[in-house]
């Protein structure tokens, strides 16, 4: 096992693919020689060549449509938005194609295509670089969307998206990208997507997240040990499919569930989880389903004053946990 | 009648039996649309989407194409380019009932929304244009893989304004990759005639702007489209790049069976666009020119319309998919 | 009052702001001398012109960024999306322009914008006519998003959208146009947007919808009544803002909640709806919270009998508040 | 030196009062532009994205317009619009740091996202493209409205590429609006150059397939901007419709504070770059003509320098906005 940081663990994965796979190719804004501007492609041009490093056109409509239509010719091309804000001019090849390709053909074309957008705030990338777009596409069949935490399962998790036979967006939270080390192991692996992880064993309260906020959530969870509150903790991995079974064992755990994330409350993924919870699991519960996330604002001011206070912060969730665990 | 008139598709290499079938392919697709509005109209099919006045752009197209290895990307009124890649009347009319046979799509999508892997026809939706990037990243792979194929893409000249159009003949003109864009311009998008779809005078003129030739044709006349179109595929087959084809082509119905055009069509301009209907003009050539007489034409009708009879009965008694379809291949099953 | 068809109502609506507003204009595909594909905006190149009736070309994204532009010069544009699956290449200017503007300008420019959408199935639409996408709107703060479900509510509601100063989503159900008829009356009127309304006073079951889905519920809530199941629904109308205190007051009144949309179930407007009772209502509860939901597949099939197969009939309806009321 | 050189500005009725101005804008731009960089490296400030290279062809265009009443939506790079449209250079260092009094977004945006509607500068954002298209509703609602109004709007020649800009161009052509779309190309998209882009040898070559004039200038020459932007602005006055300008400029930085340009582009090639700097060019113009000495140049430059001084001694004292603000103008309040 390497210690490796988060970033280092989707460059592996893809060098790794690209040299198993000759159909494994990548496309994206500055992704050749610049190595992507988080750097997450670096090296991949010196080793591969111009042909499977391809920097592309700044269109990402024709990025993510370019790639769909080399996917249905056989190939699994892992497509780089350069940040996740900008893959909205690419939502409609993403939703209507990449994702209804399998559907409306009847099962005779599919599309075998990696779509990589780094997301996230705390970074002081303002409005349009710091937000989260996974409530737009995990509501929508024919997608899979993972938003992995840690080192071990963004490379897992990643190879497991490249060998898959449908679409999925992989979302990479960019305050991970150099902050997060962990562990990865040297032989080839893979994470399967549509399973959820346990991040921390507990008995009082049980914390549902996923991507930076685990982190913040486990550092929360170190400090209310200290008080007594004992948090369960799942790291939900991939958001679709969700993985129900995890969810509801770790919700019947406690019986006090907390789902945090970073992007807004209203409609994100923590909506679908209380109402999951809600629905299958209601006579277990000894507190309402509380949601920590975001405000219903646009997005993340670049102001650092006004993004510390978008953040959810430690003594914040710490304090939810409290409450939550008084309750 | 002058020789180069009567020797226009000899010297395009093209022999008897090509014009012949390339008449007959024509005419099938006229025929095959053409019922599917009587089926229409006696309320057994919900849609149609037409192909009329469309089928010599269409023919043009698909024979300067390797039928046995390029791959296509057409639009909803390509009928006559699906049959040409291997689609057959049945199976247009399997479609048109939404049976469990239908090869595009099991019946899930609407007719004309054309797609087989085995003819290498590629599945295409209704929200115009998207298929333009795929045909792109298509031309790429097969050049990646150093297959030697060239895409053909269709689109109306209305959808030629959808950002998607732009994004992909530039992709397609930086990279030289082997796509052919074929414009069938109708001058209609609906009921908004083409002069308030676009300022440019033709819509090849935009290809300058992605550093690839466009060439403007006559698309009632099939010979030209595909003289056109020939240049194109073999540029793209020479590793030259992309080429932008325009055909200026009639568009014989309303926009769809819910459509009426008489709101915005006036019926002199419904009969001028009849005199361009392609199928009569190389009806004509092939006339004047002798390769046939009218009643071998007339026999070529006639058998065309027993196939679409024959089609027609196979598919209004096909079975209909199974309701449990209806949750299948969202993702890869097994 | 007049018996009014839901598509009247649109129209009437478009009419009488056209005329009390000069700076009301609209603009869509096919909306001119056809009177759009729906007929939805008949009459008005004749009574306001062509510049105020702009027949635009086929490019959502551009019906949308110049409609966001002129808003923002102080007109009131209402563009139509022909189908709301089109709305797609727009989602670009929506998101981050439209629902941005007034935050990202600190107040100082906003787009007074109302994109009109007609939505839904069971029209043989097939998987391109047919689907519902409020889901990825309703979670996007700055952006108002409504769905109408009677003849009242779309005159008063489109008066309200065109009358706001910030972006609103106006979904128009088509299955509604012609087969839904109401009073409407003849004097101005406004439906606050944000604002939910009893459909039908009961005391067992709540049921809570919208849209055509919403007139289904109703026919199996007489259904179920004659079988001494008295059922409350509530029309919510709006999807952004969501009329909280109205959804948990419904849910409050009968213990036992069933949510009933179109949309499928995974991250649609109904998570939401379950999240908010079981963060703020749960002990008021009876029985899990239920949603009835399209399934999880990309969209309506062609096929009559696949389409009917999707479509949630008031048999299946029945059968859910049978199952609610027993529990 | 000929006459027509020593005229060129007279030629173009620019006064020697408007050539100072607009030197004195180029180097305001430039000097702010490079107070950001010393403040970034210095921990200060976390980001700067900058106009240097680009300021001929920003005052160029921006004298080319009635800064009475015109719109403009210019993108990251316009710092010499921005101050050119009534923006101060304190108006752009509170931006830098991101303070309340901030007049783009009371801190909320990055910096040189501008926008204040007292000036006419369309708020922006940072999806490139975007705002092409409402410079087009602008231009449509001024028209309606019977306003005498022409909207610039301003982009690269990577963003060139992107859907909405065939978009916006082709609704403006269709609908022949005042609009004057100005593309700032300075050769690369971050690290991407102008060949990997594009394939047209311009992108002025574009405009004939919106049916407008496109007009390729050399932007470190802000004579001739403002001679082709004149041209256009007159043409939209008179209701012609559209223009697309593309000033070729250089980009005399790393794409912004976050990049490292050693890895794409050589030292040479900056060099090379550095000759065409517009301020150095316009500088040399001011001398040989005798409109300036040398010691004019500098009083102008200390001036400046004491301005930006001034400025950012301001800007860094400013409140930052209050913390509650963060939930503040999703909607309309009240
Ligand atoms: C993105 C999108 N917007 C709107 C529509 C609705 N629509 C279907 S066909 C059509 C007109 C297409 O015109 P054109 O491209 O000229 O093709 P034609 O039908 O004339 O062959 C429209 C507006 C659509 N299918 N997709
Ligand atoms: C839609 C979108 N995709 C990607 C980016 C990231 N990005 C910011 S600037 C830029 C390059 C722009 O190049 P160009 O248009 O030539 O303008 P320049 O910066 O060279 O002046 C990119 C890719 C973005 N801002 N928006
Ligand atoms: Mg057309
Ligand atoms: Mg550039």
């Amino acid at each position: 096992m390497a210690l490796k940081t988060y970033i280092e663990a989707v460059r592996d994965a893809l060098r790794e693919e690209m040299a198993r796979d000759s159909s494994v190719f990548v496309l994206g804004e500055d992704v050749g020689v610049r190595g992507g501007v988080f750097r997450a492609t670096l090296g991949l041009l010196e080793e591969f060549g111009a042909e499977r490093v391809l920097d592309a056109p700044l269109a990402e409509s024709a990025i993510v449509g370019v790639a769909i239509g080399a996917s249905l010719y056989g190939m699994r091309p892992v497509a780089e938005i350069q940040f996740a804000d900008f893959i909205l001019p690419a939502v409609n090849q993403i939703i209507s194609e990449a994702a209804k390709m399998r559907y409306r053909s009847n099962n005779d074309w599919y599309c075998p295509l990696v779509i990589r957008a780094p997301y996230g705030g705390g970074v002081h990338g303002g409005l349009y670089h710091s937000q989260s777009v996974e409530a737009l596409f995990y509501h929508i069949p024919g997608l899979k969307v993972v938003a992995p935490a840690t080192p071990y399962d963004v490379k897992g998790l990643l190879k497991a998206a490249i060998r898959d036979d449908d679409p999925v967006l992989f979302f990479e939270h960019k305050k991970c990208y150099r902050s997060i080390r962990g562990e990865v192991p040297e032989a080839d692996y893979t994470v399967p997507i549509g399973t959820a992880r346990v991040a921390r064993e507990g008995t009082d309260i049980t914390v549902i997240s996923y991507g930076m906020t685990l982190h913040t959530v486990l550092e929360a969870a170190n400090v209310v040990q200290g008080e007594g509150i004992s948090a369960h903790v799942l790291d939900l991995r991939s958001l679709r499919p969700l993985d129900e079974s995890a969810i509801l064992e770790a919700a019947e755990k406690t019986g006090k569930v907390m789902i945090v994330h970073e992007d807004n409350k209203v409609g994100g993924v923590g909506a679908e989880v209380a109402a999951l919870i809600a629905e299958k699991a209601l006579f277990s519960l000894d507190a309402p389903v509380m949601r920590l996330a975001g405000p219903e604002v646009p997005a993340m001011p670049f102001n650092p004053d006004l993004e510390k206070e978008y953040v959810l912060t430690v003594p914040r969730m710490a304090r939810a946990m409290r409450e939550l665990a008084r309750f | 009648m002058s020789v180069e008139m009567r020797n226009r598709h000899e010297a395009l290499g093209l022999s008897r039996e090509d014009v012949l079938a390339m008449y007959r392919l024509m005419l099938l697709a006229r025929r095959a649309d053409e019922r599917m509005w009587v089926l229409n109209r006696a309320g057994k099919i919900p849609f149609v989407i037409s192909c009329q006045g469309h089928e010599g752009a269409q023919v043009g197209a698909a024979y300067a194409l390797d039928r046995s290895k390029d791959y296509v990307l057409p639009y909803y009124r390509d009928t006559a380019v699906a049959l040409a890649f291997g689609q057959t009347v049945r199976d247009l009319l399997l479609a048109a009932f939404a049976k469990a046979e239908d090869p595009n799509s099991g019946g899930r999508q609407m007719p004309n929304h054309f797609g087989s892997r085995r003819h290498r026809i590629v599945s295409g939706s209704s929200p115009v244009s998207t298929q333009i990037p795929h045909a792109v990243g298509i031309a790429l792979a097969a050049r990646m893989r150093g297959d030697d194929v060239v895409a053909y893409v269709s689109f109306g000249e209305g959808s030629s304004n959808q950002g998607d159009f732009h994004e992909g003949l530039n992709f397609a003109g930086v990279h030289r990759l082997p796509v052919v864009f074929f414009c069938q311009n109708n001058g209609y998008a609906i009921s908004v005639p083409a002069g308030k779809q676009l300022a440019a005078a033709r819509v090849a003129d935009r290809a300058s702007g992605y550093g690839m030739p466009g060439i403007a044709v006559d698309g009632g006349d099939v010979l030209e489209v595909y003289r056109a179109m020939k240049a194109a595929t073999d540029r793209a087959r020479r590793g030259e790049g992309p080429t932008l084809v325009e055909a200026r082509t009639v568009r014989l119905t309303p926009h769809s069976s819910d459509d009426d055009d008489r709101a915005y069509r006036s019926r002199e301009e419904m009969e001028e666009a009849r005199k361009n209907d392609p199928i009569l003009r190389f009806g004509q050539y092939l006339t004047e020119t002798g390769v046939a007489g009218e009643a071998e034409l007339r026999a070529i009708d006639h058998e065309v319309q027993m196939e679409v009879d024959e089609a027609t009965a196979y598919a209004e008694r096909a079975k209909g998919p199974d309701p449990d379809e209806l949750l299948r291949y969202v993702y890869r099953e097994g």
